[in-house]
């Protein structure tokens, strides 16, 4: 749309929604938040580049096709969901590693919950995009 | 409380059905939206209301101290509201492919998969 | 070298924003800023960060004050009976080499009550504001070369 | 594709046909022989049976009886089966379709064995609608002919709508029987007469049959199936199939009959029946079709014979089975040659082919003759038997002799034109390079007519070890039989006589009585044949209009019906239960939330009534505002959130296609519809109260306090709604993002393809 | 004590007070600029206000940062959402108040058919 | 046995998002579906087994215990289902080889039509209400995608109906689910069993079966709510019409065979009349529909709303007998109405329309494909020794054991009727000539695409022939999973004894 | 102070929140007046932003009158992306009207009545 203001302002922008989509991603378990919601902001973030800079400017930052990216969201939520299947439990069960735990705080939580979480992010920002890609370019 | 929802979600069914009734496609696009909204509102009101407890653990406790609003509805809202996302975004490109094909929004005259003669002379 | 700073004040707000002043966290805010950063259009290049933060300050406040008095009088504006405003559109010429600094202007004239940037001329060598309460228009080009616009280009230049 | 190749190589192509032929033939002739060894031992102990387990869990097995009546129509079905595929090996040599033609007639034997054969009632269906496929694809043989796919379909849907009921009475038979084998069946005959269903079984069983054995007024499809090739109409169309329900009336008899409703059904059916069809046979002008409304008149004279329970006028019909095998087969052969070699089967266009005939002829004058029921054919036997028989049936013997007599008299006139037509007088000019016959065509009508004879002057042959088991098991009694040629001058030999002078008589004033008879036949209000298509035109204009009515193409109708049925139904529910009389209390709300639900249904009501899309876009977000307030106020700030979020980027998406789309001209502008406002009234109502309903309910839930325990406990999370989302249900999350990766590629896939050729948008720039 | 009660209570009041105005300009302002000057930035500092409230409420880093953080978002996005709409409404000539001064028009000029 | 039961879904999801990832390469992404399809059909033989051998499987899904986690269940019932599907799956895979154009196929058929059978086999795995919810939602989402892929004009236009439609019937459902949970505080289909029954016969439970049988009405086409499926049938490619023909409206069934013998009680009477008076009406208009139709596809289109009504009657007449009726009947139906689908694209191949009056000769052309054509079209019409038969049968004896003449009366009369409707079919497209020249031999079409049509078609209709001849096993096991359905108590407690590993 | 708020001690307080939560109401009505009445999608959009803003404000003030800090994530939210429907109908408006919709009346190209 070629709008100085617009452009200059998503420069900092993006980044920042960027920066918040990642903050809500990790916090997800523990307050207001979660992959999608998450997914939702990131996209937001592209969309915003994409309309102040052009679609072809936000395709290159992505640098993967948005329809990869959500097939390839989908399988590692899949694949998280799978790994239970290594401790021989059924699948999408949780497994959680605490790093330096100790008898009162338990420590820096590793999980493939937070791995499936990360897939539904993935998955919503490339499915966002996609839409809103050909919904803008056809 | 949840009486008022009750009678908010059929004002909104109510009013969705009607712009989903009109010949227009972007109408109906609109009701969708709002009859989408209604269920989630529904399913809502059907796990009852809890004022402004969300269901949150604080930290240090294992159980919230409080009662907490139902979370099961609230995550089956939000599974709703994403998949309703999906399919109306999915609709919207059909409008969209069906007015660049078909020249118009009017279903009445949409007419091309069952043309008035097909069920016999028309 | 920009790049960098920015990156740290990803990070400083990273911190802040989960609350946690760990190391290990001021890393993570760090690693997912500078991604942040990748993705998002930046231009590269840098400037001393440091020297402009009390300009910024500066900047700042002269703007709440603005703000607030401006704020007021549309407030008094629109609750009044009668109209005492004179909407004009006034071509703003302005002296600004960085597209950052007239980008920073117009947000700062956007944001005061009672003005608004209509349109940027295409060279960015003016703004086309539509104002409410200006009764001079060289006044207001003048004020605004004096008051914002001068502070802003001690912020960013 | 076979047969094309052989039209092209002949010689070779032949002889593969005739090795073919005789392939097919080993397969009557090897059943004939086997059912032949087995008359003894029928006659002995009466019955055979073999049982084979089929389908348990349904009381069917596949169980095969052999008793008097089956063997008589087994016999029958496999020798004349040998005769008609030696005869069809000539009849179609060098067809292109002569393979699918024996395949079709094979499995055409196989079922009408397996029908007269079957023990169990299902079986027997089973078979029975095995017959049915195969004739239809027999009488269609002629593919490419749109008379001949007419009369198929017009055979099939006649007995397989017969076929239907037959099917019905025979699974309520079982019902009341409580078993479908027919040995059983057969026993139970009090039970099922005097059985409430008893008349609803006999009504659904006989209307099977008759649709099969094309009586009146289900008759008309059996003529129209003339349509097929010869050797088909010889086998199927008049010594075999339509003996199917003829078959099922006897093997019935034992449990249907004995009361008057089976009684004076099949006697006032059956005698209507040949009456009218006698009456119809003599109009015609295509041999094929006068001999095929005699196969009519044969068929209604046998029902109205099984209507009595007199061993005599029983022993009549099962002789006159035979009888009518024999000469009916052998002159439908008859004129298959005489098609065949003539070139037509015109009355008015044939005439003394004896001379060029001279094999022909002889088979034809046999058959007639014993058609025509002269001494020493078995035909004269069998009509006095019908006489006596006739005579012998206690409440109407004289409608029923009547009938008789009528009946026959004018099967002698039609014998006679059959025979005398084409072969005495003058030969007409076009007829002159007629040819006899190869051996192959003559083998069957000759040894048939033969066999007539044979019977006649030997009637022991087949008293004993054929007719006497029959009627007995017909009857489900022992019964004694004897055939014999003289019976000396009694009241069936005077009647006898009357029927000759009578069929004289009709024969010699034929074209007189013609005339008579068309006029008679006018009297009718249509023909049946006429009626038919009338029926199948009114139904398919049903059909059209009830589609049209339906199935309109509007889809905003199909989507009021869709709302009106629903919500109707529930409305009636939910007033039935009292929901409209329940009391309401005012619900406790506080400012801020009546703001948000007022803000949500100014919103509704905005989009709803402005006319502009635009308008209608930004108040649907305004309302999406209001929501997620609501849910804010009712502590689900993640489902806020989202709403929020969601509705942002739905309304970016519109507003990114809006463009391109008629937003902005007027033609969108509609006025208020009130039907549909109502309609809608109903919906929401419907759903306001569905709610009431509910939520007047106490909530109760195990899960919620589960899940409140262990989100921190067990699944490390203080969100209980993430931890749900993640956690305990994450398939639902899983499959929801599915839904959305689809709906996206989807979209992709619908929008980007027609700009890009073959590519999609979603992936189509790669970095 | 009582002085953080009645600042947050200022503060609530304050920014209310200029929610509504903001609201109000968009009802009463006779034309879209106008609207817009108005109530896009009385509503931003509202929210100024009652961010600031919460922060000082809850006396809390985190708090702190988030509504702080949603201070500079807004600070962010407002300004450009306004002149992006502006741009629109002015570009594509969107009627002004009849008593505009118009002192120097940059759009092409407009079409004959125009009314 | 968490594994074997989330296997039916996840093995297509991969296949799909693979084959969505190698769209571009058809080579590969054939490939990746095609193997989807046969690992499908052995995995659901190997659950099929099992749980003929062993009764219903359970699975915990997180590894939490029901009814707080989601449990997947297969009994009888969801074995047969998944099974069939399996089978339906790789033999419309296998035709789609020859059936669907390369363009379609990089706009990533293969992903799509994966995904649709995830959607599918999801649903019938599924122990939970609301996880039956979602699955309905990702096959429906595929099935939209499918319908329009191509995006020809037609396609749009019908496209339009069935979303329009669709959309209706999941909101339906989101709304009856979320006030079925407002009822019982429970989703799992088992623990709302009990919930209901400790409820009682209540107006809230009537109002809520309503909205279930209008919901699932829609995906099934029921009567008067059937409208999108002769709208939009027709208009996709037939491999597509095909899956949707044979697998789509099933689910619909299934779920309301699901609900109605599971979460509602048995004696809730007015819900069966309703479903009753409903089968009973779809059956008519199905079928007067299709007579009064002279296109191949929508013909078969309507035969398929005539055939729910079978479907849905036997659940309405709710007695052993009957359910096994339905159960027989909906696995013979998915067999052979699929496959008169796939002979329906390969005639249209042959013979260059779907319209009657334009086609003809397939007869002469080909022998096998009159044939194939010959068996399932008589199957479905339920003629004698074929599948359909023993489907309608049992149907019949159910309707009359239960002293329902009228219900009898309607469901030979349709059986006629459909008859006459697949005889016209064999009529105009096979025996009569082609009016313009004459159709393609099949050995005209070339080696693969031949061995692609026509092997799929054989498989199945040898499927229809064994289950005609020798159709004692599935009645057995339809018999066996009617007992189950009407007595769920084996299903309940195996869903809620059932701990985690 | 916060535990004054939670447990309902501070009357001043909870009648300022009144007051405010009626004024941010208020506003939101007349968003609605203006967002009903157009004239031109323009005004429309500016009275959606405004809602937008407010709805941030009025999470703010849920945060204040409840002492949830969760309330201040849905304003976070809601700051940070509401401006893009804004953007994205702006860039309608102009793309709209200068892609030249024959039937478009220029000067007043979105009134909707
Ligand atoms: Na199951
Ligand atoms: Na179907």
């Amino acid at each position: 749309m070629n709008s100085i203001i617009l452009q200059g302002a998503t420069r900092l922008l993006v980044a920042l929604i960027l920066l918040f989509s990642v903050y809500m991603l990790l916090r997800g378990h523990n307050q207001p938040g979660g992959g999608f919601i998450a997914g939702l902001i990131a996209a937001a973030a592209f969309i915003l580049y994409a309309l102040a800079w052009g679609m072809a400017a936000a395709r290159a930052s992505l640098r993967v096709a948005p329809a990869r990216l959500a097939a390839a969201g989908a399988l590692l939520a899949a694949a998280a969901g799978s790994l239970a299947a290594l401790a021989g439990l059924p699948p999408f069960t949780g497994l959680w590693l605490f790093i330096g735990g100790s008898e009162t705080a338990k420590g820096i939580p590793i999980s493939n919950v937070l791995l499936f979480d990360t897939g539904i992010y993935l998955a919503v920002v490339g499915s966002v995009l996609t839409l809103f890609f050909v919904l803008e370019e056809d | 409380m949840e009486t008022a929802l009750a009678v908010l979600v059929g004002a909104m069914t109510a009013t969705g059905v009607y712009l989903m009734l009109a010949p227009n496609l972007l109408r109906y696009l609109f009701g969708l939206i709002l009859l989408s909204n209604a269920a989630n509102l529904a399913i809502f009101a059907a796990g009852r209301l809890t004022r402004a407890v969300p269901p949150l653990v604080p930290e240090g406790l294992d159980v919230p101290p409080v009662p907490v609003a139902n979370a099961l509805p609230q995550a089956m809202i939000l599974t709703a509201i994403v998949i309703g996302f999906g399919l109306l975004a999915f609709t919207l490109a059909l409008v969209v492919s069906c007015y660049r094909q078909l020249g118009t929004l009017n279903s009445d005259t949409m007419r091309l998969a069952e043309p008035p003669a097909a069920g016999g002379e028309h | 070298m920009k790049l960098f700073l920015l990156n740290i004040l990803l990070a400083i707000s990273w911190s802040a924003l989960t609350g946690n002043a760990s190391l290990l966290n001021f890393l993570a805010g760090f690693a997912i800023g500078y991604a942040a950063l990748a993705l998002s259009p930046l231009e590269t290049g840098g400037r001393d960060y440091f020297r402009r933060l009390p300009k910024a300050l500066g900047l700042l406040i002269y703007f709440l004050r603005e703000l607030l008095v401006s704020g007021w009088r549309t407030a008094r504006e629109v609750l009044s009976p009668v109209r005492r405003s004179q909407p004009r559109v006034i071509r703003v010429p302005v002296e600004l080499r960085e597209r950052n600094q007239v980008l920073l202007l117009s947000q700062l004239i956007s944001l005061t009550p009672g003005t608004l940037v209509l349109d940027v001329s295409p060279t960015a060598n003016a703004l086309y504001v539509h104002t409410m309460f200006v009764g001079d228009p060289e006044q207001f080009r003048r004020e605004l070369r004096e008051g914002l616009e001068k502070r802003v280009r001690e912020v960013l230049d | 594709m076979v047969g094309r190749k052989h039209t092209v190589a002949m010689a070779p192509g032949r002889r593969s046909e005739i090795a073919l032929t005789l392939v097919v033939l080993a397969v009557p002739l090897c059943l004939s022989l086997w059912l032949l060894s087995m008359v003894g031992t029928v006659r002995e102990h009466g019955s055979l049976e073999f049982a084979l387990p089929w389908v348990p869990s349904l009381g069917v097995s596949l169980d095969f009886l052999v008793d008097g009546l089956s063997l008589l129509f087994a016999l029958l079905i496999s020798g004349i089966g040998v005769f008609v595929t030696l005869y069809a090996g000539s009849y179609l040599a060098g067809h292109a379709l002569l393979r699918r033609f024996y395949l079709s007639l094979l499995l055409f034997m196989l079922g009408m064995l397996g029908l007269v054969l079957a023990g169990n009632l299902i079986t027997l269906f089973v078979f029975w609608e095995v017959t049915t496929i195969a004739s239809y694809l027999l009488i269609g043989f002629d593919h490419s002919s749109e008379t001949a796919r007419r009369a198929a379909l017009q055979a099939l849907l006649v007995t397989a709508l017969g076929g239907l009921c037959l099917l019905a009475g025979l699974v309520l038979l079982g019902m009341v029987v409580g078993s479908y084998d027919l040995s059983t069946v057969l026993g139970q005959g009090e039970i099922v007469r005097s059985h409430g269903l008893y008349g609803p079984i006999l009504i659904l069983v006989l209307l099977g049959t008759f649709a099969k054995s094309a009586q009146v007024p289900l008759h008309f499809w059996l003529p129209n199936a003339m349509a097929a090739p010869t050797p088909v109409s010889a086998y199927l169309h008049s010594a075999t199939m339509v003996k199917a329900g003829i078959y099922l009336i006897a093997r019935l008899h034992p449990v249907l009959g004995y009361t008057d409703l089976w009684m004076w059904t099949l006697t006032l059916v059956g005698a209507g029946t040949a009456v009218i069809a006698a009456v119809l046979a003599l109009r015609q002008t295509d041999l094929k079709l006068a001999l095929a409304y005699t196969t009519v008149v044969a068929l209604g004279t046998l029902t109205m014979f099984l209507g009595s329970e007199a061993s005599v006028a029983i022993a009549a019909a099962m002789t006159f089975i035979l009888v009518h095998s024999f000469y009916k087969a052998a002159l439908f052969m008859v004129v298959g040659i005489i098609d065949h070699q003539a070139g037509t089967r015109e009355l008015g266009s044939l005439g003394g082919l004896a001379a060029r005939l001279p094999v022909t002829f002889i088979a034809a004058l046999a058959a007639g003759l014993s058609m025509a029921g002269f001494p020493p054919f078995l035909g004269f036997i069998g009509k006095e038997l019908k006489y006596e028989g006739a005579l012998a049936i206690a409440s109407e013997p004289l409608l029923v002799a009547g009938a008789a007599v009528f009946a026959n008299a004018l099967m002698v006139a039609v014998a006679a034109t059959v025979v005398l037509k084409p072969f005495w007088g003058r030969l007409p000019a076009g007829l002159r390079s007629t040819r006899e016959a190869t051996p192959g065509l003559l083998a069957g009508p000759l040894l048939l007519a033969g066999l007539g004879l044979t019977f006649g002057l030997a009637p022991g042959l087949v008293a004993e070890s054929l007719v006497q088991p029959a009627v007995t098991a017909v009857l489900g009694r022992p019964e004694t039989v004897k055939l014999k040629l003289w019976h000396g001058i009694n009241l069936p030999f005077f009647l006898s006589v009357v029927t000759l002078l009578l069929g004289t008589t009709i024969f010699l004033g034929q074209r007189r009585l013609r005339s008579v008879f068309d006029r008679l036949a006018r009297l009718l209000p249509v023909s049946a044949d006429h009626s038919w298509d009338r029926a199948l035109a009114l139904f398919r204009h049903l059909a059209t209009v009830q589609t049209r009515f339906l199935q309109h193409g509007i889809l905003r109708h199909y989507l009021a019906v869709v709302f009106a049925s629903v919500a109707i139904v529930l409305l009636w529910v939910l007033a039935e239960g009292g929901v409209l009389s329940m009391g309401l209390s005012w619900p406790e709300l506080t400012v801020k939330e009546w703001a948000a639900l007022v803000l949500v249904l100014t919103g509704a009501l905005f989009a709803t009534t402005s006319r502009a899309p635009l308008a209608a876009i930004c108040s649907l977000g305004a309302l999406g505002v209001g929501i997620a307030l609501i849910y804010l106020f009712f502590g689900a700030p993640d489902v806020a959130i989202t709403q929020l979020l969601v509705e942002t980027l739905f309304l970016v998406l519109v507003a990114m296609t809006l463009h391109r789309l008629p937003v902005l001209s007027g033609a969108h502008i509609a006025g208020f519809r009130p039907w549909d406002a109502l309609l809608a009234l109903l919906v929401g109502s419907a759903v306001s109260l569905t709610m009431l309903a509910v939520l007047e309910q106490p909530f109760t839930s195990p899960t919620r306090s589960f899940f409140e325990q262990a989100a921190v406990a067990q699944a490390y999370g203080r969100n209980i709604v993430n931890v749900i989302l993640v956690d305990f249900r994450a398939l639902d999350t899983f499959g929801e993002v599915l839904v959305v990766l689809v709906a996206a590629v989807g979209a992709a896939s619908l929008l980007g393809q027609r700009l890009r050729g073959g590519k999609a948008a979603g992936g189509k720039r790669q970095p | 004590m009582w002085i953080t009660e009645w600042l947050i209570a200022a503060l609530i009041l304050g920014g209310s007070f200029f929610g509504f105005t903001a609201a109000l300009g968009l009802v009463r302002m006779p034309d879209i600029y106008m609207r817009m000057s108005t109530s896009g930035k009385a509503a931003t500092l509202c929210c100024g206000l009652l961010l600031a409230g919460v922060a000082i409420l809850f006396q809390d880093a985190k708090v702190t940062a988030r509504a702080v953080a949603a201070i500079l978002f807004l600070l962010l996005t407002v300004p450009v959402g306004a002149h992006m709409i502006a741009r629109a409404a002015f570009r594509t000539r969107s009627p002004m108040w009849e008593d505009t001064v118009l002192e120097d028009d940059p759009r092409p000029a407009a079409p004959a058919e125009d009314g | 046995m968490g594994w074997l039961l989330a296997l039916p879904f996840l093995l297509p999801i991969a296949s799909g998002l693979l084959a969505f990832a190698a769209r571009r390469n058809t080579g590969l992404a054939r490939g990746i579906s095609l193997l989807g399809c046969g690992l499908l059909l052995l995995v659901t033989a190997w659950i099929f087994a099992s749980v003929s051998r062993q009764g219903p499987l359970v699975a915990q899904m997180g590894n939490w215990p029901a009814p707080f986690g989601i449990t997947l269940v297969v009994d009888r019932l969801s074995a047969i289902m998944l099974l069939v599907t399996g089978l339906v799956g790789l033999a419309v895979g296998v035709f789609a080889l020859a059936d669907i154009d390369r363009r379609r196929e990089r706009l990533g058929f293969q992903g799509f039509f994966q995904l649709l059978l995830a959607g599918v086999c999801g649903s019938f795995v599924t122990g939970d209400l609301f996880n039956l919810y979602v699955w309905f939602e990702v096959m429906l989402i595929a099935s939209f995608a499918l319908l329009v892929l191509g995006g020809e004009r037609q396609q749009v236009d019908g496209g339009i109906k069935y979303v329009a439609l669709n959309l209706v019937s999941t909101l339906l459902m989101l709304t009856a689910i979320g006030l079925v949970y407002g009822l019982t505080g429970t989703l799992n289909l088992a623990d709302l069993h009990l919930a209901i029954a400790a409820q009682g016969e209540s107006v809230a439970v009537n109002a809520l079966a309503v909205l279930l049988i209008g919901a699932f009405g829609i995906k099934a086409a029921l009567f008067p709510l059937f409208f999108w499926l002769p709208a939009s049938y027709h208009v996709p490619p037939v491999a597509v019409t095909a899956v949707f023909a044979g697998l789509l409206t099933k689910v619909g069934v299934y779920a309301l065979i699901r609900t109605f013998t599971l979460v509602f009680p048995a004696d809730l009477e007015f819900a069966h009349n309703l479903l009753l008076v409903a089968a009973l009406l779809t059956m008519l208009t199905g079928v007067l529909g299709a007579a009064a139709q002279y296109e191949f596809r929508r013909i078969l289109a309507f035969h398929i709303i005539s055939q729910i009504g079978f479907l849905v009657l036997g659940l309405a007449l709710f007695t052993p007998l009957a359910l096994a009726g339905a159960v027989f009947y909906m696995i013979h139906n998915i067999v052979a109405k699929t496959n008169l689908l796939l002979i329906s694209g390969t005639v249209r191949r042959m013979a260059g329309s779907f319209e009657l009056a334009q086609i003809g000769g397939v007869y002469r052309a080909s022998p096998l494909m009159a044939t194939l054509f010959f068996i399932a079209a008589f199957s479905l019409a339920g003629f004698p020794p074929l599948s359909g038969f023993w489907a309608k049968l049992l149907l019949v004896t159910a309707s009359l054991e239960e002293a329902s003449y009228w219900v009898a009366a309607v469901l030979l009369v349709t059986g006629a009727l459909t008859l006459f409707s697949m005889s016209k079919i064999w009529a105009e497209a096979f025996w009569k000539e082609h009016p313009g020249g004459g159709a393609l031999a099949l050995a005209a079409l070339g080696r693969p695409e031949q061995w692609q049509r026509v092997v799929p078609s054989l498989l199945l209709v040898l499927v229809t022939v064994a289950m005609g001849i020798y159709p004692e096993p599935l009645i057995t096991f339809a018999r066996d999973t009617a007992d189950e359905l009407l007595n769920p108590a084996g299903y309940i407690d195996a869903v809620l004894s059932q701990s985690p590993d | 102070m916060l535990e004054v708020i939670v447990e309902g001690r501070s009357p001043l307080l909870a009648l300022a929140a009144n007051i405010a939560s009626w004024l941010l109401l208020l506003a939101l009505g007349l968003c609605f007046y203006r967002l009903a009445r157009g004239p031109s999608l323009a005004d429309r959009v500016v009275a959606l932003d405004v809602l937008n803003i407010l709805a941030v404000a009025y999470c703010a003030l849920l945060a204040i009158a409840s002492g949830r800090a969760v309330y201040l994530d849905a304003a976070i939210a809601l700051a940070l992306v509401a401006f893009l429907v804004t953007v994205a109908f702006a860039h309608f408006v102009e793309r709209s009207v200068l892609r030249e919709q024959p039937e478009t009346d220029r000067g007043k190209n979105d009134v909707d009545h």
